[in-house]
């Protein structure tokens, strides 16, 4: 977690594993049941929002429970621009990133006033706010609970300029000609994340990451060290919400519906959750966080009992029912059991999350096989990269 | 291939796509045992259910078209994005050609409208907005639940015979695209009965305790109130508004009504004895005595050892008439099936004689008007049918509730 | 003014469930230091509680009726409750009467499954960051309510009160209205005082007994309390024994109101932590104000007049008052300086 | 004209008067200490002069401007820093990034946005608090955890992240406080080595004499939120007041 | 040869059998109090390694070292509270395990810590800070005995704690300390941040305390004032026991008290 000693070299080894990991997702997926394309996105999408609410949460300490709103925002933007522009992601993109970082900062100074838990319930009160009126009042704009989708009548300004207005199949985003569903939709979106994941390291690495760490260890010190706090964590507020707007509109280019549900409070504790799950302030944990929670909940919400007399098929008849009943709790509309417990089961044995909870494992068996003096005290306490 | 997700293999694989989590749960724990007791007729196992009543019947009880049918379930949480993440799966993944199911409204648009872009076919679950083959109607989906404006066509004239036409009555609405057309659709069909509407109130999704929009029906004059509420809103709604005594009262010398014009069993079931005398309308109900119910009712029964839900019907029904089009064009291909469904009619599914009507895809049939039923014999006997409303009473023009169909879609 | 007369009797109504639940998470909060994300399961399982209590008295005998066909060929069974036909009338009036009964049943019920909850699990969080105790506890929290789900489905299960008290009280007469005007669920001003008599327990509790100063003292400065020879652990078990029976009993006697089903206990937690966090963390008269301010904003901005003028407030009441209340006051309305701003 | 003039200060806590018409005046490059009985008004004066308390009337002025009113940044920046009575420092954080943090906060000033260069790559931030480090006796455990640092060392790296920001007033309020001889006189050590050679001015508040003894070139004792003598140490040491309210029969 | 394996082997000789309190090497006698071969991290930072000593009924021991050395962590251990958590060692207050207790029957087997930071419970006024050490039996003195050592905590007995001056504060943690019934005092650094007159306001304390003859462990950075008070010192360095002896010899041995104590 210590800043002087991850060296540029190791980063730059990070980075390059995490590159390759993301981008042979199609091959190495499969047998996990994983490698199709809209769960990779998905995968590439929320890590991207989980990256992005590490850099308020891992660093500042500041816990948003309202970081659907961006999402949301960032989600509508894009589907309007495909409404009014055309289907060209890009300027998509860019105006969701504008856009709910103009939101991140609006909403963020007003809840930066706050720290703590009552920072967290403001950021709710905005999200749920957003959530209630964008399902209610604010259907002209958001289409209410149906959600918002691109039809076939929408000016599309850009798209008629160039000449493909007229389309005669479904309306799917494109970067000339290049649709973005399927396989090039995710690597599209596993673009964005990498892109994403560097921009993180080095705001990890940077001046402006340790301010924001030095927030949340001690905001009365930074204040008497010259340093006014407000501006910084409004900064990482605003790229965190911009994030969060990116990865809302990549949910749009790689499926043109924005829906008010996500900017409900159990999107934002999802993303909660895939952090602290994964390890919060790690840079891959929120990634690995991300992935967990949406593998669980595409994959095991999708076994029903054949399934599972499938799988047990080869056990002794009387044993098999047994199995497949019990398997069965947990499976299929139990799949929320298993998250549930999933979460405990983590968080129980692997304090500080996934990653760090391993690397703990990894550091205790290393200290049990190896000798400990006063020194080795310090072992726990000296730097170590930060993954 | 000439079509997505063309079978290869001696299987075809339907995707069914209902909530498992969430407050429709239930409801979609029913819809999943009528799938799977389709795919299992249509497999030729168990005792065939509708396959013995269903007019006209090409399928051969072996599978459709040869091909025995598999099936994927997914979770559609009640929410669109989760739900079209499980049918992106059920497609990408597992090949599904077909998906069905759903127990909302903004759910089954928007896949619908996922099914249309991808290119298989839809085939709706519990749905009951006007929308789904009004203004987001697709080529590609199909609806064979009844919907809003039905439930107001068939009411009506029931609720006018028994409470008279002169009432004022009190909406309180579900805040939603749901909620809002049947406001709507049900003020026009008791409006036209010459009620007058005092007041319609919206309230949040969700609300849990309704006492705030309760107390102002008391004083507001009003002599009914109509809840165009679903599920567990219906619920609370409903059982809050017997306790502030809304069913004691005499308004303007005439006894206070509530109406539920979107009634369902299960829904009946949590709101207990509250429902006893309300009025409603649903789908379909287990007590039917026609042919096509009765082999239903007896084949489900048998198999779980309670009746069917209306969910659980629609569902069955949809299944049946998809494999059916398969059987009947010949392929799965979409664009074949799409037109082996557009004006098809058909009978002996428990509705009576019913049109697949090619300009918005809906069905046309004879809807159900209920009522809580004040002596039960059993605790599946909540409703009574009052009244089988033809299915002439209950029909439109297409274009009231505008839309394009659009292009069918094989995903080529 | 009868209308606004009945929107502050639905306010106080609605404060009264609010504080009563804020009020256990609260206790939990500021005595423990835990942010219990699965205080909202706790009162779910106390209206499960009142649930299962009605299912074991409304115990039925099955007789089969080999006559009588259900539709799909099994014999129509004939149901009697057990109790009734062992106590005839008696049965009767208990089977009325079980959610009141439930109540005996769901303390000793919820003191148990709170002593389970802290000493398996909860004690292990004391000092771990609040981001895991989130974590931990929201797992919990959907672990209980899927296991609920699986035993009693995802239906809601609706429970009557006594018929005594299921009609409406013509309250307005008592103080010189018409008859009619003011009428009010009798159940919902039993919740009403029920509430306020709990709330007030719990206060008197705390403020006036030695084990309330002892558990005050813990919440301070639980390491110093034990150089003193208290074993303040097992107090802070009774605490949170003590705040699974108020999330309990609020539960319990919410049920006629709002038929239980599993899911209820994460509608009310979003809502409940607002209004602890409105109140002030970790301050018990601040939970019950901020119930009470709540209940009786969110009544008042339900109204067609209010909402007429400002479209869709009924819906965003709540977190806007939530966010005017935390900028004007930084701490809530009775927060303490230093709690949870970390 | 000294740099901090404290003028006609008061400062009510409820009922309780800490600061009662509290005036004072430092001259640049002196140390001036600040003693007197527990509770006093010692902390609470400091507080007031770094912006953490508003005086309820009265003028802090630092080189003739009002500190009074501004945050606790803007006057870090004119060049007051501050050592707590308990240490403030970054606990989560290793002992040189403790102090990189007040070196890049001189360097870049209240705000800026440097999201892009590595920390490890600014050579003369890193050389600046090594230095630091090494002065105060920490440079060992520069890659520790700080919050693991017993509580002396946690003064001493404080004072390290004071002193890397060269200010022109340093306020110290019990420095050695809890501190073992052999770190006291290391600190008073340091202490004096940066007063040579820097000339800070500094404002220290101590209980034990012999810091102040050593160090100041003034001392003020304050009793019951009033300074009541003023003087140097030695004018100090034999004023009957000072023996009565503050020292006892301690011997010096 | 360091100086503390001479002397672990010079006072333990043979060491003990288990479940049995040690046997003190010198005199015979056995020991009121001791803590045997101690060893405690603070998760993974080991700090207290093996600390030895023992005390006999009405002793005043001086624990001296420099910072860090890990005074306040012994004291803790002893104390049985959570951090430091003591991994191996035995330690025995008049026949009684402490090792095996938790910080609360630790109390109430008659250990009493005055903590570094004096640990005034917020929110209770000064009578209530006092009634909560007399929940748990066994009682010590009773509140007016108390604030007759103490006067100023009798005027003040409605005051909230922790709006005490400083060194009010240490007398009400003090007092605290003995409202229970104390077999072991732990006072650590009770001098620190006080003005002189206070300072020697709980010196006379102190010396009155130990007129009482209350076992008791000091630990303060004024080592002269705390030997002047004790009959004996330990000095720790580093988390090892590098003396122990009387006071009078380390105020006699200038070249140790140079080297661990710099004065
Ligand atoms: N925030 C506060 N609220 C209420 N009273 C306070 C506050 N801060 C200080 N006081 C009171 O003001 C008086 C002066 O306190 P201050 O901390 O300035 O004393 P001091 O001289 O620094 O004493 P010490 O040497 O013990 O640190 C004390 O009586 C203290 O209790
Ligand atoms: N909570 C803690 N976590 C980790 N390490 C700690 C903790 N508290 C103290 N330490 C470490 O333990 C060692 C001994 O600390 P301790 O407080 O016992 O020393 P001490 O002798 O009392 O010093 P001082 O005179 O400064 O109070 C120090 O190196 C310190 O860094
Ligand atoms: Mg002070
Ligand atoms: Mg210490």
């Amino acid at each position: 977690m210590t800043t002087p000693l991850a060296t540029a070299r190791s980063d730059l080894i990070l980075f390059g594993a995490f590159t390759l990991a993301v981008l042979t997702m199609p091959i190495w997926l499969v047998p996990l049941g994983a490698g199709y394309p809209d769960l990779m996105q998905k995968f590439a999408i929320y890590g991207l929002f989980a990256i992005g609410f590490n850099i308020l949460f891992g660093l500042t300490g500041y816990l948003s429970f309202g970081h659907a709103a961006f999402l949301g925002v960032g989600s509508y933007t894009a589907v309007w621009s495909f409404k009014l522009l055309g289907m060209n992601p890009v300027p998509a993109l860019l105006l969701a990133i504008l856009l709910s970082g103009l939101f991140a900062w609006v909403i963020g100074f007003v809840s930066l006033r706050r720290t703590g838990i009552y920072f967290s319930i403001l950021t709710l009160a905005f999200a749920q706010m957003c959530y209630n009126l964008a399902y209610s009042v604010l259907t002209p704009i958001t289409n209410g609970e149906t959600g918002l989708r691109v039809l076939n009548s929408d000016p599309r300004a850009l798209d008629h300029l160039t000449g493909q207005g007229v389309v005669d199949g479904p309306l799917v985003s494109n970067i000339f000609g290049l649709e973005m569903n399927g396989l090039p939709g995710f690597y599209f979106c596993a673009v964005w994340l990498l892109i994403g994941m560097y921009v993180s390291i080095r705001i990890f690495r940077s001046p402006f990451g340790l301010m924001l760490r030095a927030i949340k260890t001690n905001q009365t010190r930074l204040n008497y060290t010259g340093i006014s706090t407000r501006p910084y964590a409004l900064t990482a507020f605003v790229i965190s919400g911009m994030y969060a707007g990116l990865a809302g509109a990549l949910l749009c280019v790689t499926d043109p519906l924005a829906g008010a549900e996500r900017m409900q409070w159990t999107a934002s504790g999802e993303v909660v959750l895939m952090t602290i799950l994964g390890g919060a302030g790690t840079l891959l944990g929120p990634v690995i966080g991300a992935g967990l929670i949406k593998y669980s909940e595409n994959i095991f919400s999708a076994f029903h009992e054949q399934t599972l007399h499938d799988i047990f098929g080869f056990l002794p008849d009387g044993v098999e029912g047994v199995v497949v009943s019990v398997a069965g709790l947990f499976v299929g509309e139990g799949w929320h059991l298993t998250l549930g417990l999933l979460f405990m089961v983590i968080v129980i044995f692997l304090p500080g999350g996934l990653t760090s909870g391993v690397r703990q494992l990894v550091q205790m068996a290393r200290r049990s096989s190896g000798g400990s003096g006063r020194s080795g005290g310090d072992a726990g306490t000296a730097p170590q990269a930060a993954e | 291939a000439e079509y997505l997700n063309k079978p290869t293999g001696d299987t075809v694989t339907f995707g069914f796509n209902v909530p498992q989590t969430g407050a429709y749960a239930d409801e979609g724990a029913d819809e999943l045992r009528a799938y799977q007791l389709a795919v299992k007729h249509l497999n030729g196992e168990g005792d065939g259910g509708m396959l013995n009543t269903m007019k006209p019947l090409t399928l051969q009880g072996n599978g459709v078209l040869g091909k025995k049918v598999a099936f994927t379930t997914g979770d559609t949480q009640t929410k669109s994005d989760a739900a079209r993440a499980s049918a992106k799966r059920m497609i990408e993944k597992d090949g599904a050609l077909m998906i069905t199911g759903g127990s909302s409204s903004g759910v089954a648009i928007a896949v619908q409208s996922l099914c249309q872009e991808a290119g298989v076919i839809f085939m709706a679950g519990l749905t009951h907005s006007n929308d789904t083959t009004g203004k987001d109607k697709r080529r590609n989906g199909f609806r064979h639940f009844f919907n809003a404006y039905m439930s107001g066509a068939a009411l009506a004239p029931v609720l006018k015979e028994a409470y008279g036409s002169d009432r004022k009555a009190y909406h309180l609405t579900a805040d939603y695209t749901w909620g809002w057309t049947q406001e709507e659709s049900i003020k026009n069909a008791t409006e036209a009965l010459g009620w007058e509407t005092v007041e319609a109130v919206r309230t949040p999704l969700g609300a849990g305790d309704f006492s705030q929009y309760i107390t102002p029906v008391l004083n507001s004059g009003a002599d009914v109130l109509i809840l165009n509420h679903y599920g567990k809103d219906m619920v609370n709604s409903l059982t809050q508004a017997v306790q502030f005594g809304l069913r004691d009262k005499q308004v303007n010398g005439k006894q206070f009504e509530i109406v539920v014009p979107l009634y369902s069993r299960l829904m009946a079931q949590g709101a207990g004895e509250n429902v006893k005398g309300i009025f409603g309308s649903t789908n379909w109900h287990w007590s039917l005595q026609d042919e096509g119910s009765k082999a239903f009712v007896k084949s489900f029964g048998a198999e779980y050892g309670f009746p069917p839900s209306q969910a659980a019907h629609t569902c069955y029904v949809q299944t049946l008439l998809y494999a059916d089009a398969c059987e009947r064009a010949g392929t799965f291909m979409p664009c074949g099936v799409v037109e082996a469904l557009e004006g098809h009619e058909f009978d002996g599914m428990g509705n009576g004689p019913t049109l697949y009507r090619a300009d918005d895809h809906q069905c046309f049939k004879k809807v159900l008007v209920v009522k809580g039923n004040e002596n039960p014999t059993s605790q599946f006997d909540l409703l009574e049918v009052v009244q089988e409303v033809p299915a002439e009473a209950v029909t439109y023009d297409a274009s009231i509730f505008g839309g394009e169909l659009g292009d069918c879609n094989n995903g080529v | 003014m009868d209308a606004i007369l009945l929107q502050i009797l639905n306010g106080l109504d609605k404060g009264g469930a609010y504080a009563l639940i804020a009020l256990g998470l609260t206790l939990v909060f500021g005595t423990l230091g835990v942010v219990n994300f699965a205080h909202g399961a706790l009162f779910m399982l106390g209206a499960f509680c009142a649930v299962t209590v009605n299912q074991v008295i409304g115990l039925e005998q099955v007789t089969l009726d080999p006559n009588n066909l259900t539709p799909w060929g099994t014999p129509v069974e004939i149901r009697e409750p057990y109790i009734v036909s062992w106590l005839g009338d008696t049965g009767h009036l208990i089977l009325d009467y079980s959610v009141p009964v439930s109540i005996l049943a769901a303390i000793p019920i919820m003191i148990v499954i709170g002593f389970i909850m802290e000493r398996g699990l909860i004690q292990f969080f004391y000092k771990r960051p609040h981001a895991e105790q989130i974590l931990v506890t929201f797992g919990l929290a959907i672990v209980l309510q899927e296991i609920i789900k699986t035993w009693f489905g995802a239906n809601p299960l609706p429970q009557s009160p006594p018929t005594a008290l299921r009609s409406a009280a013509d309250i307005g007469v008592l103080v010189g209205f018409n008859p009619g005007e003011i009428v009010y669920p009798y159940w919902r001003l039993v919740y009403f005082v029920f509430s306020a008599l709990v709330i007030g327990g719990v206060f008197a509790f705390l403020q006036l007994t030695t084990f309330g100063m002892v558990v005050r003292a813990g919440m301070a400065d639980r390491e110093t309390v034990g150089l003193l020879g208290i074993d303040i652990e097992k107090r802070f078990t009774l605490v949170f024994g003590l705040a699974a029976v108020v999330a309990g009993l609020a539960g319990v006697m919410y049920t006629p109101i709002l038929p239980p089903d599993y899911h209820m206990g994460m509608d009310f937690l979003v809502l409940s932590f607002v209004v602890v966090v409105v109140g002030g963390m970790g301050s018990l008269p601040g939970a019950v104000a901020a119930g009470f301010l709540l209940g009786i904003l969110q009544s008042f901005a339900s109204m067609t007049e209010v909402k007429s003028i400002l479209p869709g407030i009924d819906q965003i009441i709540i977190y806007l008052v939530a966010v005017v209340i935390l900028l004007v006051r930084p701490r809530g309305l009775l927060g303490r300086k230093g709690v949870m701003e970390g | 004209m000294g740099i901090l003039q404290v003028q006609n200060v008061n400062k009510s806590f409820g009922g309780l008067k800490a600061l009662n018409n509290v005036n004072l005046d430092i001259t640049e490059g002196t140390v001036h200490a600040v003693i007197g009985p527990n509770g006093a008004g010692k902390s609470t004066l400091l507080n007031v002069c770094v912006g953490r308390l508003v005086p309820d009337t009265g003028a802090v002025l630092f080189n003739g401007r009002p500190l009074t009113g501004r945050s606790p940044h803007e006057i870090n920046q004119m060049g007051v820093a501050r050592v707590f009575q308990t240490p403030e420092i970054f606990a989560d954080l290793s002992l040189l990034e403790n102090v990189v943090i007040p070196t890049l906060a001189v360097r870049d000033g209240s705000f800026t946005v440097n999201a892009w260069g590595r920390v490890d790559n600014q050579a003369e931030i890193r050389d600046r608090a090594e230095a630091i480090l090494e002065s105060v006796g920490l440079a060992e455990k520069r890659h520790h955890h700080s919050g693991n640092l017993s509580r002396g060392d946690k003064r001493r790296l404080e004072l390290a992240m004071c002193l890397v920001q060269e200010p022109k007033l340093v306020l110290l309020d019990e420095p050695t406080a809890g501190m073992s001889r052999a770190d006291t006189n290391a600190t008073i050590d340091l202490l004096a080595r940066m007063q040579e050679e820097h000339g800070v001015t500094k404002i220290i508040i101590e209980h034990d004499m012999h810091v102040v003894f050593s160090l100041a070139d003034r001392v003020t004792v304050m009793a019951q939120g009033t300074p009541i003598v003023e003087g140097t140490p030695n004018e100090i040491k034999g004023d009957p007041r000072v023996q009565e309210a503050y020292l006892g029969g301690a011997h010096l | 040869m360091t100086t503390d394996t001479l002397l672990r082997e010079d006072l333990y000789e043979g060491g003990h059998a288990p479940g049995v309190a040690p046997v003190r090497g010198r005199g015979g006698a056995p020991a009121y109090f001791s803590a045997w071969d101690l060893h405690a991290y603070y998760g993974e930072s080991y700090i207290v390694q093996g600390v030895s000593f023992d005390i006999r009924e009405g002793e005043i021991l001086a624990l001296l070292g420099r910072n860090g050395a890990g005074k306040t962590s012994t004291l803790r251990a002893i104390a049985r509270m959570d951090a430091p958590g003591l991994t191996h060692g035995e330690i025995w207050l008049d026949h009684k395990p402490l090792h095996e207790m938790k910080a609360h029957q630790a109390a109430r087997n008659g250990v009493a810590l005055v903590p570094e930071d004096r640990c005034i419970i917020p929110g209770l006024t000064v009578q209530q800070n006092l009634q909560l050490a007399q929940i748990a039996p066994p009682h010590g003195w009773s509140l007016e005995r108390l604030y007759e050592l103490f006067p100023r905590l009798g005027e003040r007995k409605n005051q909230e704690g922790t709006t005490l001056s400083g060194g009010e504060q240490q007398m009400l943690a003090i007092a605290r300390a003995l409202a229970r019934d104390v077999k072991l005092l732990l006072l650590d650094e009770p001098y620190e941040g006080l003005a002189p007159v206070i300072v020697q306001e709980i010196e006379r304390t102190l010396e009155s305390v130990k007129q009482l003859g209350m076992t008791t462990v000091i630990v303060e950075q004024n080592a002269i004032a705390a030997l002047h008070l004790a009959d004996r010192a330990v000095i720790l360095d580093m988390g090892e026991v590098v003396f122990d002896g009387t006071a009078q010899e380390v105020l006699d041995n200038a070249d140790l008290r140079h080297e661990y104590l710099a004065v």
